[in-house]
């Protein structure tokens, strides 16, 4: 046995560097309409090769097709377009914000706006989302005032953060959006547990939950993940992979050694692997988790394919560690134009008013902007002091109480 | 009123609540069919129902964020941490989830969970049995921490508790679960029958957050100490025979100031004692407030005794406790300067 | 869809409790022999049936049959059936001696031997376990000094750990034992790095690491997977499935919602389901991986199934949350029988031997305790009290100097 | 010699650790090819190979819990944690496993490890990138906790660290990690070039853990600072005119208590400051010490002008965050008393 080669410890590396050629040989993609569908209430003794499918309905002609091919109203999908070209308005004008000084951070989520707009909308009111920082299409889907949102980028006086929070770290409560954080993962099980309160209380509202890939290598995924399983939570868990965690891509999470939908096997629970960029194929997939949630039949885990077109935030530059075209080259097409091709071959939607949409979510970004930047970016008019020294608890304690006061005098 | 030991007045306040409000839950290792380690939840599931009381995978960074989730969607969630030792795996969704989510969102979403823990040293539980973390907790803002030393507080300050819309650890010094360990190891075991605080009502009853109890009244030092080393310390003043005025902190955040700065600018001198390592523990957050508050009435240095800066050494038991005597050697010398 | 009855919560709960018949029922298990063997080079996605079957190799009769029965030199099995006695003679008497207030906390690892005993065996000089506290069998097959262990348990001057730790929680370095704590699961992660660094000298050494059914539940043992993924760890990560965690049955952690060996397909990593309380079949799994590991293949997740027969702890009654006579119903036997009638099938053992071994070991073991007794037990003759400020860190700082002073003229 | 930012005198420390000691390895998020968010590992990968400085899943439970296992096989690992504010998924096995290895084996095993993390405010982080975690190591046996405040010691500090054989907590002031941040935001910002510190030696040398420097020697008052406050405070001194004696502690464990209290029992005087929360922050166990060790000869309460004891609040960088204005408060109030 002492015969053989010695161990060397094998560190992963992507397909791809900056100057080399885009490489996504390693995705293997069944065809639209491929993926067979189970019953909901399928054991998930049943469903193991489900993990290693992908779920697409979008054909390349804009046809619906295959067993997941969901039924939705026109109108339906034209919020779900408008939330997305809404985003992808917003998140260009925010980033160029930044770089204007207007506020401290900022993060994109280009090429992925399917992943939030379409459970925004499968979703029904009353159920909670625990969102990533890159969801901002599901508030848009539900039209959250841009008002809230761009007032809380600039940390202005009526950030409803009340200039506590980061920029993008948005809370929305009323619609059906939980307070987000920059740690990662650690409301997974927020979302289990609310889903778990549902279930104690005979209530039949759900939760949906979302990490990204790389963040599912944190234990807090797995704690979740076991309380799901355990408890048959009705809640949704979803990992959004979009082959990049800042400059790690996704072999740094365990992603070349299996997929991530397949997580949910060692839990036995259901694992779906989605094309995220397919509206139609999240809202399938959502709905499917969703109603097997509703009927007490647990948790299930969603993958949704995706990339991340844009940097991972304000502060990076992405081509110092993937090749500059790569989001050109991702197989899975962009979110915005499958679901547009989708509706104009259904008939339901024109070039036309797809220009005349564009112009009228351009001009109310910039109405909103200009807006905000009139109540104040960062720095110019914050909330008042004091908001600092509030809701530290319920009612201020002497220490807060006595701060307050020596900052307030502060030179 | 009945007499009732801490373990069965904490009990108690976990019967009732469970009793007069079906948003109060309670889950943790081992704390359903079988009634908990050390007999907290016994019979609860029972009484109450299986989703009222029940047990939980392994995994305390599971039930802490599963907990705060249920807490945002309007439960009043109870949880177990079997031994205080074993809180660190859920300490980052305790700091970062749990004390900012108020904040954070602006008063949109809250965490109005209590994270019972028994703790502290004295039962020969080594290394991973003995932890007194209260000072990791107490530096963190948003954070409640709160420490019983009697039953009838037990009760009173674990419904409180229950119902504070804030996130509370609430450490219960296990050594006096079953009577008032005064540090004497060498003597037998008291119960908690006929000790002071021993009385306790079956019903609701609430002791505030905040308000500490003067446990011995005294002129001639002041001794700050909660949990178990309240009676270490009035076993101290005892047998020292110095007039020392006990003060049991009962709730480290939010803290009764007024009370300690009151009684240390009346003797001018001071006492602080935990059980947990000395550096960087709360002792020292007690000290600086008190010499900042009293510096023009302190006579001598404020004196800390406590653990000393090692790992719970088990066989060290009662050199590394502090007890009675090292403490009144710490008022003597608070005394003698 | 509102039509449903409304959600509810599902709370797991065992088969039987005390008053009511032991089931084992939700256990399934094919016969021994039956279970497929890969080649040790087998890709893991072709290996996705092995969590759900059951490696055996022990007949009825003591007959070793089907792919998995390993080489095993008689001396060898004689070796193990030694460890396993020598431990079961030990656990009584020092649970005994618990009893009579001579140490403050004891466990036995009663039933689960094999599961310590074979890995200890078939692991190669210089490889490292990383135990749990049911292991001390693994020592007892490396003949590892019962004086040390009877030291440690009373807390004596002689104790190996200086007094600074628990009874049981042991370290031994040069026996390829890594230094125990009471915390669960915490050191499963060290075992990964440790065998990272081996790979990172190419070195030939591996790891084997252990945690209880309910300890898998952490959000380490997740953590450790990962890395044991990502990098091809040389390590053989374990799962002792002994049906309990103290009072809480495997169904707490998840066990009725799959197998804990098909945790490893969503990490990509074979998982294999093995019989342990069958000393061969341990043998050979814990052989199968030790193999793949130290051809560069990586790691590999195998759950022993077993029982705990014995209560958790000293501080632990089983009977008040299980049948009494539960460990008796266990359908896999117990696993010193199962050596011995094997040994005495092969022609290499008799009883009249047995009978000679356990009177010796019975006698090895009280000598040793009343040695360790004369040195001390708990409280009389404890280690010097400097030790107790020693080894905080590698040189003492002023801070335990000074208080070294204080604690040595202390009252 | 050669000038140096604070950045890249750290990351000069692991390239010439990585270039003498074949045992030390570098990993954790983004720090292989991309080199790191903060830039300290760049090239490393590129000139040591894949396997001395790599990429880790997002997992910084398990980044600890590796450098642990590595350790104990006789590697030195250095692990970063992206930011300070993600280290506490690792704390429980930094407190419980890390801190205690070598005292519960009996010497038979230890975690040579270095856990390097980014640190502090002063870069509108918010609540999550500008935490000042320092008190929750310091209060655990076992561990040691390292700050610089200037390149030079940056370096210096860091190869101690790695070298050490007990776990090091390596905090890095990430708002000087290119120029000495004094407080006054509304100035421009400044490079090291130039600044006392900045001069770097290219190869090895070591700084001593446990001494700590005076940074401007005085008369007046004692002002204990680490990290960023170090700067601002010497501004304060500056601006306010008052003759303040300025230690860098450099090490909070092992602290260098005797320059502490020959500089208070010189003075009479002590402000303490720091960015984290005040409540059980360092500045406690500061204020605590020196009261114990100086008591006689303090003629003023020690004053902690600290960050205020509310998470870190976006918006309010400059509110929270104790700028020069009010430390030189600190000073005039512990001089006027
Ligand atoms: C606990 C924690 N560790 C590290 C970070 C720093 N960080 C922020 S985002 C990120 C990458 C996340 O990648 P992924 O989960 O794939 O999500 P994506 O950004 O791709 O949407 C990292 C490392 C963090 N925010 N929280
Ligand atoms: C982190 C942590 N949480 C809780 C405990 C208390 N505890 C000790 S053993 C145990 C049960 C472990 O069960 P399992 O993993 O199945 O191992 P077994 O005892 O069956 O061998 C528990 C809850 C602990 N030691 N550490
Ligand atoms: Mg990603
Ligand atoms: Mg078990």
């Amino acid at each position: 046995m002492r015969n053989q080669p010695p161990l060397s410890l094998h560190i992963p590396a992507p397909h791809a560097r900056p100057g080399e050629k885009p490489d996504f040989s390693y995705l293997t993609f069944p065809e639209p309409g491929a993926a067979r569908r189970p019953h909901i209430l399928t054991p998930e003794a049943e469903m193991r090769d489900m993990p290693y499918s992908l779920i697409r309905v979008l054909a390349e002609d804009g046809r619906a097709i295959g067993p997941w091919a969901p039924h939705v109203a026109p109108e339906t999908l034209r919020r779900g377009l408008r939330a997305m070209m809404l985003t992808r308005f917003f998140d260009d004008r925010m980033f160029a914000a930044h770089h204007q000084g207007k506020t401290s951070f900022y993060m994109k989520s280009t090429g992925e706006e399917a992943t939030a707009a379409a459970p925004s909308l499968a979703l029904l009111p009353g159920d909670m989302c625990f969102p990533t920082y890159r969801m901002v299409s599901f508030l848009m889907a539900r039209d959250y005032p841009l008002a809230n949102l761009v007032n809380q980028i600039f940390s202005n006086a009526a950030d409803p953060m009340r200039g506590r929070q980061l920029p993008l770290l948005y809370s929305a409560r009323d619609y059906g959006f939980y307070s987000l954080a920059g740690n990662v993962g650690s409301r997974f099980g927020h979302a289990v547990g609310w889903a778990m309160a549902s279930a104690y209380k005979n209530d039949d509202k759900i939760a949906m939950a979302f990490v990204g890939d790389g963040t599912t290598a944190e234990g807090n995924f797995h704690e979740a993940m076991v309380f799901a399983s355990v408890y048959h939570a009705p809640v949704i868990l979803c990992v959004t992979n979009n082959q990049w965690a800042i400059s790690s891509y996704q072999g740094i999470a365990g992603g070349e050694e299996t997929t991530f939908a397949a997580r949910g096997i060692g839990y036995g629970l259901p694992g779906l692997r989605v094309d995220g960029n397919d509206f139609l194929a999240v809202y399938a997939a959502t709905q499917w988790a969703a109603e097997r949630a509703r009927a007490n039949h647990g948790a299930t885990l969603i993958e949704f394919v995706t990339y991340r077109v844009a940097g991972h935030s304000t502060n990076d530059d992405p081509s110092r560690y993937r090749p500059s075209d790569e989001a050109r080259a991702w197989p899975l097409g962009d979110p915005i134009e499958r679901l547009k091709a989708h509706l104009i071959a259904l008939g339901e939607w024109s070039e036309a008013q797809h220009e005349a949409l564009a112009r009228a979510l351009h001009e109310e970004v910039r109405a909103a902007a200009k807006a905000g930047e009139a109540l104040g970016t960062l720095g110019q008019n914050p909330p008042p002091k004091r908001e600092m020294f509030e809701h530290v608890f319920k009612t201020p304690d002497w220490r807060n109480l006595e701060q307050r006061r020596e900052c307030e005098v502060a030179p | 009123m009945s007499e009732m030991s801490m373990i069965q007045a904490i009990h108690s306040a976990l019967d009732v609540m469970l009793g007069r409000d079906p948003n109060v839950l309670i889950f943790g290792e081992d704390v359903g069919y079988f009634g908990g380690v050390f007999r907290a939840t016994e019979g609860l599931q029972a009484k109450h129902g299986p989703t009222r009381c029940f047990d939980t995978p392994l995994s305390e960074g599971g039930i802490v964020a599963t907990a705060i989730g249920m807490g945002a969607y309007g439960l009043r969630p109870v949880v177990e941490i079997q031994f205080a030792d074993y809180i660190l795996p859920a300490y980052d969704q305790l700091v970062s989830e749990a004390a900012r989510l108020r904040y954070r969102s602006g008063g949109e979403f809250w965490a109005p969970i209590t994270v019972r823990a028994p703790y502290g040293g004295g039962i020969f539980g080594g290394q991973t049995h003995s932890a007194s973390p209260e000072a990791l907790f107490t530096h963190v803002a948003g954070l409640k921490t709160v420490i019983p030393a009697t039953p009838y507080d037990a009760k009173g300050l674990l419904i409180s508790a229950i119902e504070d819309d804030d996130p509370v650890i609430f450490l219960e010094p296990k050594r006096i679960y079953n009577g008032p360990f005064d540090g004497r190891h060498d003597q037998p075991a008291r119960p908690w029958t006929g000790q002071e605080g021993s009385e306790v009502p079956e019903d609701y009853y609430k002791v505030a957050l905040g308000s500490a109890a003067i446990r011995r009244q005294g002129r001639a030092v002041s001794v700050l100490a909660y949990g178990t080393m309240v009676h270490v310390a009035l076993r101290a003043a005892e047998e020292s025979g110095i007039d020392a005025e006990v003060i049991d902190l009962r709730s480290l955040v939010p803290l009764d100031i007024d009370t300690i700065t009151a009684s240390v600018n009346k003797t001018g001198r001071c006492v602080i004692v935990h059980e947990a390592t000395r550096y960087s523990g709360f002792g020292a957050e007690l000290s600086a407030l008190v010499q900042e508050r009293c510096f023009y009435r302190l006579e001598a240095p404020i004196t800390r005794v406590t653990g000393w800066d090692t790992p719970y050494p088990h066989a060290f038991e009662w050199d590394y406790f502090p007890g009675p005597q090292r403490v009144a050697e710490g008022l003597r010398r608070a005394l003698e300067a």
